[in-house]
């Protein structure tokens, strides 16, 4: 299941966290989003090491943490998606799915006349909207 | 991995034993140990040592029926035993004499090779003999001796070798010889061995499935022995597996120990797989394989009160890997690889990963250690002492001494953890361990430049340090994140990292930093996120929320305040601010404080009058989450005499007023207070007194008695580059209700010099004359201020901006001759000019002080200007001086334009001599008009005139006009050429404006020079009142050509005649030149005359003599009248001329007058009667 | 089915903004009218950029996101793309669209003076419908600019309407 | 001149210049933040934003005219219904209903279910009392009053309020034919 989802700007900056877990492990979370960072960077700037996904927004398996996957995703305008998942083996195609209605649900907030570009992401039916989504997304890989 | 034994962590190293023949050891082991591969040597002195090697003394103590200790999986020893004593091949060394001559001694070989034998046998160690010959007795050995020697010793010919010490090359080739022979057998032995165990896995010949594990084991090892890698690897495999089996089925031991049996030989195992993946570049495969060791024996805990074993266990399969992955440099794995397989990310390719892992299960196992401990019965019973690792691998008992032996006994699961944990409090707290693990992770992450993943290490590290109550250590780890989590905006990262450094501060009694990073919390948009549930661990501060940042807040305030808090009071441990411990924090443009309080300045005027009070702004904002209360606010400026102070009114009676410096400005208001996010503006007049730049530095406030927080000014102009919130979406209001002031308004104004209250006049009199000393009087007179150490500065421009200078001249150096105007000097009233101090005048720049002049005065100079051309100049002054003394200076600046003219206009006429004519022959030659560059006639006189017209408007008194020669003629003429007289001197005449003034000069030319310089007019002058000066104006006169004429014609008639009485009237021709001249003359008829003489006719007239027509002449009528010209021709030089009209006239009266000489001069006009006086 | 509206909609909306922020807010002050309504336009810019670019890889280089702008962006909202597009590759890109929509109306537009000298006596009135026209351009130049920093280029952008209908919008991207 | 018949707004808006509708929705969004910013007072904000409509009404009331036919509006309730039909349909693409007439038919209600300039639209918590949409009561009070029907036009529903419909109620306050100031326009 997906215990946290994240929006982070340009600056590396959080625009949306949310966590979808019994709250103890929230700030885990969070750490885990901004380590995630890293691998995000590396991939972008090093294109050499990301080979073929060179401009795919979809950027796959960031990394693996014991009980989690992390898995990546930058907008063409250097907004990153982190998403992170208890569920062990995934098929890549569910994430990109699940983050290709994740990336609507982002444009219609920062639509909002009064999101102000590269600030946090305020908006209520936003987060309303994300947690219908998670809801509804399940990672469970049929065999 | 120094957890593991020497022989398990390197690959194991064939081992030989040599025998007897001490003094060959050394060579032989040290070049054994350097083949390729190398070799161990056991080297034994003397065959009484052999037994070493035997079986014997464990065997027989396992024959020793304990039905315990006989069942483990893996001895403890066994590795170590085939490393170390029991040799793949032993060599026996025999000297060649033991072989041939005496008997006792081939005795000695031959019990010596017997007792060897039934040693090696039961281990089927294979059996080398060598026979040591001295080099020069080689050929002493006998073939049928080594036979013999071989029969003995059972072993086939080619294991019978010689070995020959003293001789380098033998030596050499002896040894290789034995290399070679060991290496062989070696292999042989390890195959057998190897093929021995492994038939019996095959045959499934094995009791339990222990020794199943252990033979895959022993196969692996043996098959390592014979560097057959994918063997060993096969083996290792089986075995992991099959011991994986275990788990389940094994009944043999109790359970936790079985468990941690099976571990730790697992560990092995593992150990012993990875290394050899690793080594053969199997990266990949290594990390799949520990993903799934991993994996299958995590969930293996076992049962709570030893579970930290597990979790110790579980680290260092992670440190160990990590380890293994860093020393192999395959580290940098193929790009492709990561890629293509989703399911493993670069990250597990990184040793930091499983460095930090390790970090984490270490710190599980130190919490369950602690719960344990604390399980753990008080009174420990020292049966615990007696325990000690077992035989097996991962098995413990007790050592129970039975006098002469002693027996293992095994031991409860009890027993077991009582002894584990006793053992756990022997060993030193983890916390060290755990740090220096993430140390790595760390320093790995940052090789890497993985900075964020390093910060979570720093993290980490800085709460171990944290829990080990090393306050010093933690705060200074904590505050290296805080700049990356500021930057990035991460707030609840931030806030976490604040508490703990907020609580370290308090353990180490900081206040400064404590107030600081309380501050800094309370004012974080926790808003933005307290939108999100309740976290908890989130560090001392506890979770993130409205609640607990106004928490921080008051009790912060409760502090500043020095107010004693209720409940909390005391967990604020040593922290406190009074008259002791005072208080004072900066915040600057970047300082993360800028949100607990940020000041806004802004002069609504750009420029402001000195004096004249201008509106200030001043506005303040603050994130705090409860509104904050300022007990007084302190500006201060560049300028301190503006410095000023806001009372909050309600605060009066706080102590912070005492302290006013008495002559300060104080302003009160009713309150002072923030609320959240909402500017505080205030606005308020401020004078300045000097000129120049106004700016406010600092706004101080002041809370509580011994608390200020001083707050670098800012400009609204410049906040727009610097949001306070660079990521949280907040409304910012600008600092001030007029937009144009937020969007420009400045924290520094300009503020100008007084208005001067000084007359400054330039008292102009016309034009000035060129030649002349021009004073210009120059007057200031002061009203309103006195004027101290006042400054003149005089500057003298050409009107077309150009120097003074005409570009042509200023090449040649400027001597004051080719300066057009210039300055001469400043005139003083001697009177008044005290001081004189500061006098510095130049061509066209001059600076004069001005005396000290009290309100009311006044004082005055001339300015002395000489022009030497007609030109018209710019006169710039300025006068600066302070109003008082100190005070700054205040500038005036007066301008006049002043033309300068040419007095006089001087031009001058040259005439011949009258009524006689010199042949000039250049006049006739050249065109008339261009008749001006004059020649004259040598020794002729002739007559100069020069004019002088007054062209000013002013009347000019003429002193006198007299002609010098030019110091330049003086020099080329060494005798006089001429003489120039001038009429008698005429005493000063005044000329009007327009009026012109003659003098005649006659002029005598004596040598014949082809040039003659006339000199030059020297006019002097001045205007027509007494107190102007004199003035000499010069005026070189043109040269003129000298040429001695060839003829002159001389008329001769009286001066004047009277109707109808004849005269007579003579034209004498003189010929100057030593040559017979031919002259045709002739004489035209006139009608006022009747005339007697030749009309017209040639004649010669001789050389230096003259020749002379005469006529007689009757006038007809009356009046003035021309004679009959006469015209003469000469023929040599074919020119005609006649003399002048003028000349030729006479005047006829009708009857004789009668009149006295007198009048009759005067009556004759000055140009025709000259005054002549000849010398 | 894209959704659509009117096209005097979006112009009485633009010549609105220009002329209620020069005319009535920030009447003396035109500089500070140029700043706001350029904000307004870098808002634009950005959103219609995170809505445009989605389902589409990201660009490589600044060029990429230029021809963007040029191609597709300009097409959503002129129905045209741009005419003419050159650089220095120096980081200074020119980008001209020979018949630039929203000057066609404003420049011809007289009630932009009317609206004007209704709300204000006779400031600035001379040249108003130049100093009108100059205004309108600072929101398609912060659109540009809202676009591109959104991509992440920082830049400043400037028009240049020396050759009307045509406008030239200069792009400088900071390094 | 024959009273021609107002042409249908789908007709009008089939044949009119449009364009995409996000660009107008976000730059009117873009205004009023730039506003909220600028002013600062909520209530200011109302009122520039109704005074801008106004300002649009009295200059698009032309275009409508010319494309829709309309010749003369005498009739307070016709005008309402072609504002309703013809004006928001021909403009912003979709049309509202007429409702809730009074007795003496001098005030009535348009009621718009769907409205362009909210899409995305969502009010801050900081922004209650703003009445976003108050461009179109200026827009509409601006026209009228060019075809000298002076109203009052104020928002009893707002969806971004919460409520279910947006209902702009326009009240005659009134009306002078002799003024009239479109004689005859050929």
């Amino acid at each position: 299941m997906i215990v946290c989802i994240a929006v982070v700007g340009h600056q590396n900056n959080p625009l949306y966290i949310q966590s979808f877990t019994e709250a103890d492990d929230a700030l885990k979370l969070h750490h885990i989003v901004h380590c995630s960072l890293d691998v995000v960077d590396e991939r972008v700037n090093n294109p050499k090491k990301s080979g073929p996904m060179l401009n795919e927004t979809f950027l796959g398996l960031l990394y693996p943490t014991e009980n989690y996957k992390v898995y990546g995703y930058l907008t063409n305008t250097k907004v990153k998606f982190i998403l992170v998942t208890t569920d062990l083996d995934v098929r890549d195609a569910d994430v990109r799915n699940f983050f290709r209605r994740f990336h609507s649900a982002y444009l219609d907030a920062v639509s909002n006349p009064f999101h102000v570009p590269g600030k946090k992401i305020t908006s209520k039916t936003f987060a309303e909207r994300v947690s219908n989504i998670v809801k509804s997304v399940s990672f469970h890989t049929t065999g | 991995m120094e957890h593991y034994p020497e022989e398990l962590r390197t690959p194991p190293v064939t081992l030989v034993c040599i025998v007897g023949h001490q003094d060959l050891h050394a060579t032989i082991s040290t070049h054994l140990h350097s083949e390729q591969p190398p070799i161990n040597t056991l080297a034994l002195p003397d065959f009484t040592k052999i037994s070493i090697i035997d079986k014997s003394p464990k065997e027989n103590d396992n024959q020793l029926p304990s039905a315990y200790t006989s069942s483990g999986i893996i001895k403890r020893d066994w590795l170590l035993k085939h490393r170390t004593r029991v040799p793949a091949v032993v060599a026996a060394l025999f000297d060649a004499d033991q072989l041939s001559g005496d008997p006792a001694q081939w005795l000695q070989v031959c019990t010596d090779l017997e007792n060897l034998k039934a040693v090696i046998k039961g281990r089927n160690i294979k059996l080398v003999v060598v026979v040591v010959v001295r080099f020069n007795s080689k050929d002493s050995i006998t073939e049928d001796s080594l036979a013999s020697l071989r029969k003995r010793a059972e072993v086939d010919a080619k294991y019978v070798i010689t070995f020959i010490p003293d001789d380098a090359s033998e030596l050499n080739q002896s040894l290789n010889r034995l290399g070679n022979i060991f290496g062989e057998l070696a292999v042989t032995f390890y195959r057998d061995e190897g093929r021995r165990v492994k038939t019996r896995l095959e045959k499934k010949s094995y009791g339990s499935i222990e020794f199943n594990v252990r033979y895959c084991f022993k196969v692996a090892i043996y098959a390592e022995f014979r560097r057959d890698w994918a063997e060993a690897l096969r083996m290792y495999e089986d075995g992991y597996h099959a011991l994986r089996e275990m788990i389940g089925t094994s009944t043999r031991l109790p359970p936790i120990q079985r468990l941690v049996e099976i571990k730790m030989v697992a560990e092995q195992f593992h150990f012993k797989i990875s290394t050899l993946l690793l080594h053969g570049g199997k990266v990949v495969e290594a990390i799949k394989w520990f993903r799934q060791h991993n994996a299958s024996y995590k969930k293996l805990t076992g049962p709570t009160e030893i579970n930290f074993f597990h979790w110790e266990w579980l680290a260092r399969q992670f440190l160990v890997f990590a380890e293994l992955l860093e020393t192999t440099n395959a580290t940098i794995s193929s790009p492709a690889s990561t890629v293509a397989d989703r399911t493993s990310s670069d990250w597990e390719f990184r040793p930091a990963y499983y460095y930090q892992l390790a970090a984490q299960y270490l710190k599980e196992k130190k919490s369950c250690v602690e719960i344990a401990v604390s399980m753990m019965p008080a009174e420990t019973d020292e049966s615990c002492d007696s325990i000690v690792p077992s035989l097996y691998v991962g098995q413990y008992a007790r050592l129970l001494d039975l006098g002469e032996t002693s027996v293992m006994q095994l031991i409860t699961d009890e027993d077991y953890t009582l002894f584990a944990l006793t053992e756990e409090g022997k060993k030193l707290g983890d916390s060290t361990e755990i740090i220096a693990l993430l140390k790595k992770a760390y320093e790995a992450y940052n090789n890497l430049k993985f900075q964020r993943a390093a910060s979570f290490c720093t993290l980490l590290m800085a709460k171990e340090y944290f829990l080990t109550s090393d306050y010093t250590n933690s705060k200074q780890h904590f505050d290296k994140l805080t700049s990356l989590y500021r930057q990035e905006g991460w707030v609840t990262l931030l806030w976490e990292v604040l508490g703990y450094l907020r609580e370290c501060s308090r353990k180490l009694s900081s206040a400064q930093d404590f107030i600081s990073y309380s501050l800094e919390m309370s004012a974080l948009p926790i808003s933005s996120i307290s939108s999100l549930q309740e976290m908890k661990d989130c560090g001392p501060a506890g979770s993130p929320s409205l609640k607990q940042v106004e928490n921080i807040h008051k009790e912060v305030f409760a502090i500043v305040r020095e107010e004693t808090l209720n409940e909390e009071g005391e967990n604020m441990g040593g922290i406190e601010v009074n008259s002791d411990h005072p208080l004072h924090l900066e915040i600057d443009l970047v300082s993360p404080l800028r949100v607990v309080l940020l000041t806004s300045v802004a002069f609504h005027e750009q420029i402001v009058k000195p004096q004249a009070p201008t509106s200030i702004t001043l506005s303040l904002l603050s994130q705090l989450p409860s509104p904050v209360e300022i007990d007084q606010l302190e500006i201060q400026f560049n300028q301190s005499e503006c410095n000023f102070i806001i009372v909050n009114a309600q605060r009066r009676e706080s102590s912070s007023i005492s302290h006013i410096h008495p002559d300060r400005r104080v302003e009160t208001v009713p309150v002072i207070q923030l609320f959240t996010n909402k500017w505080l503006r205030l606005t308020y007049d401020i004078k300045s007194v000097n000129s120049g730049k106004l700016e406010c530095t600092y706004v101080i406030a002041r809370i509580g008695p011994h608390f200020s927080i001083s707050c670098g000014a800012e400009s609204p102009a410049n906040m727009h580059d610097l949001p306070l919130w660079k990521f949280e979406e907040r409304l910012e209001a600008s600092p001030t209700k007029d937009p144009a002031i937020a969007f420009s308004g400045m924290k520094v104004t300009q503020v100008e010099e007084p208005d001067p209250q000084v007359d400054l006049i330039l008292g102009s009199t016309g034009p000035a004359l060129v030649g002349e000393n021009f004073l210009l009087p120059v007057t200031l007179t002061s009203k309103g201020h006195s004027v101290e150490s006042g400054e003149l500065k005089i500057n003298l421009v050409d009107t077309r901006g150009v120097g003074l200078l005409s570009p042509r001249e200023t090449e040649h150096t400027s001597s004051s001759d080719n300066l057009h105007v210039e300055l001469l000097g400043v005139l003083c009233d001697p009177t008044q000019d005290n001081n004189d101090g500061i006098r510095k005048v130049q061509q066209s720049f001059g600076l004069v002080s001005v005396p000290f002049l009290n309100v009311g005065d006044s004082w005055s100079c001339n300015l002395e200007i000489q022009w030497h051309r007609p030109k018209p100049i710019m006169l710039y002054v300025s006068l600066g001086y302070s109003p008082s003394s100190g005070a700054p200076k205040v500038h005036i600046h007066k301008s006049l334009q002043i033309e300068g003219k040419t007095p006089v206009v001087i031009s001058h006429r040259l005439m011949l001599p009258f009524r006689r004519d010199p042949l000039l022959l250049s006049r006739l030659k050249r065109s008339p008009e261009s008749g001006q560059t004059v020649s004259l006639p040598v020794n002729e006189t002739s007559i100069l005139v020069v004019n002088a017209t007054n062209c000013t408007e002013v009347p000019l008194k003429l002193l006198s006009m007299s002609i010098s020669e030019d110091d330049a003629t003086q020099k080329n003429k060494a005798k006089t050429t001429c003489t120039i007289q001038s009429g008698i001197d005429n005493d000063p005449t005044l000329l009007v404006p327009g009026e012109e003034f003659k003098k005649v000069f006659t002029v005598k030319p004596e040598l014949n020079a082809s040039k003659l310089n006339l000199g030059s007019v020297c006019l002097r002058w001045r205007r027509d009142h007494e107190s102007s000066k004199e003035v000499v104006t010069k005026q070189s006169l043109p040269d003129v050509n000298l040429e001695s004429p060839p003829l002159v014609i001389t008329l001769e008639c009286p001066p004047h005649g009277v109707l109808g009485e004849p005269f007579t009237y003579f034209a004498r021709i003189h010929n100057q030149t030593k040559l017979l001249q031919e002259v045709k003359f002739s004489l035209s008829d006139s009608q006022s005359f009747v005339l007697s003489g030749p009309h017209n006719d040639t004649t010669f007239v001789l050389p230096l003599s003259e020749y002379i027509l005469s006529y007689k002449l009757v006038p007809l009528s009356s009046g003035s009248l021309q004679l009959p010209r006469v015209t003469i021709t000469s023929v040599r030089y074919s020119a005609g001329f006649q003399p002048t009209t003028a000349a030729s006239t006479i005047f006829i009266f009708p009857s004789k007058p009668q009149f006295l000489s007198e009048p009759e001069k005067k009556s004759i006009p000055a140009d025709q009667a000259p005054q002549q006086i000849t010398a | 089915m894209v959704r659509e509206v009117s096209e005097s909609c979006m112009d009485s909306l633009l010549t609105e903004i220009v002329s209620s922020y020069c005319n009535r807010f920030y009447a003396t002050k035109p500089e500070l009218a140029a700043r706001r309504i350029e904000a307004i336009g870098y808002q634009v810019g950005h959103q219609l950029t995170e809505r445009y670019t989605i389902e589409r890889p990201r660009f490589n280089d600044h060029l990429e996101a230029i021809k963007f702008i040029c191609k597709d962006f300009w097409f959503e909202l002129f129905k045209k793309q741009i005419d003419n597009l050159k650089t220095n590759h120096r980081g200074t890109f020119v980008l001209q669209d020979n018949k630039f929509r929203w000057l066609s109306r404003v420049s011809v537009d007289p009630s932009v003076e009317i609206s004007g000298a209704a709300q204000e006596p006779s400031v600035m009135s001379e040249n108003k419908s130049a100093q009108a026209t100059g205004l309108h351009l600072y929101f398609p130049c912060g659109i540009i600019r809202g676009a591109l920093s959104t991509l992440g280029i920082p830049c400043a952008v400037t028009a240049d309407i020396s050759n009307l209908p045509a406008c030239s919008f200069v792009i400088r991207i900071k390094v | 001149m024959a009273p021609a018949v107002p042409r249908s707004g789908d007709a009008i808006f089939a044949n009119v210049e449009r364009v995409n509708a996000e660009l107008f929705t976000l730059t009117y969004g873009a205004i009023v933040r730039q506003l909220l910013t600028d002013l600062e007072e909520v209530e200011e904000v109302n009122k520039q934003l109704d005074q801008m409509g106004y300002n649009i009404g009295i200059r698009l009331i032309d275009e409508f005219l010319a494309k829709s036919n309309v010749t003369r509006c005498v009739d307070f309730r016709e005008t309402a219904e072609v504002i309703a039909k013809v004006g928001f349909k021909m403009f912003l693409g979709v049309t509202a209903s007429v409702t809730n007439w009074d007795t003496e038919g001098t005030s009535c209600s348009l009621i718009l279910d769907d409205n362009p300039l909210v899409d995305f639209v969502e009010l801050p918590d900081t922004c209650q009392g703003l009445y976003y949409c108050n461009i179109l009561s200026g827009v509409v009070r601006g026209a009228l009053e060019m075809v000298s029907m002076k109203t009052e036009v104020t928002w009893i529903r707002d969806m971004l309020r919460g409520d279910d419909a947006f209902e702009l109620q326009v009240k005659l306050l009134k009306q002078v034919p002799e003024e009239y100031p479109y004689k005859d326009d050929e």
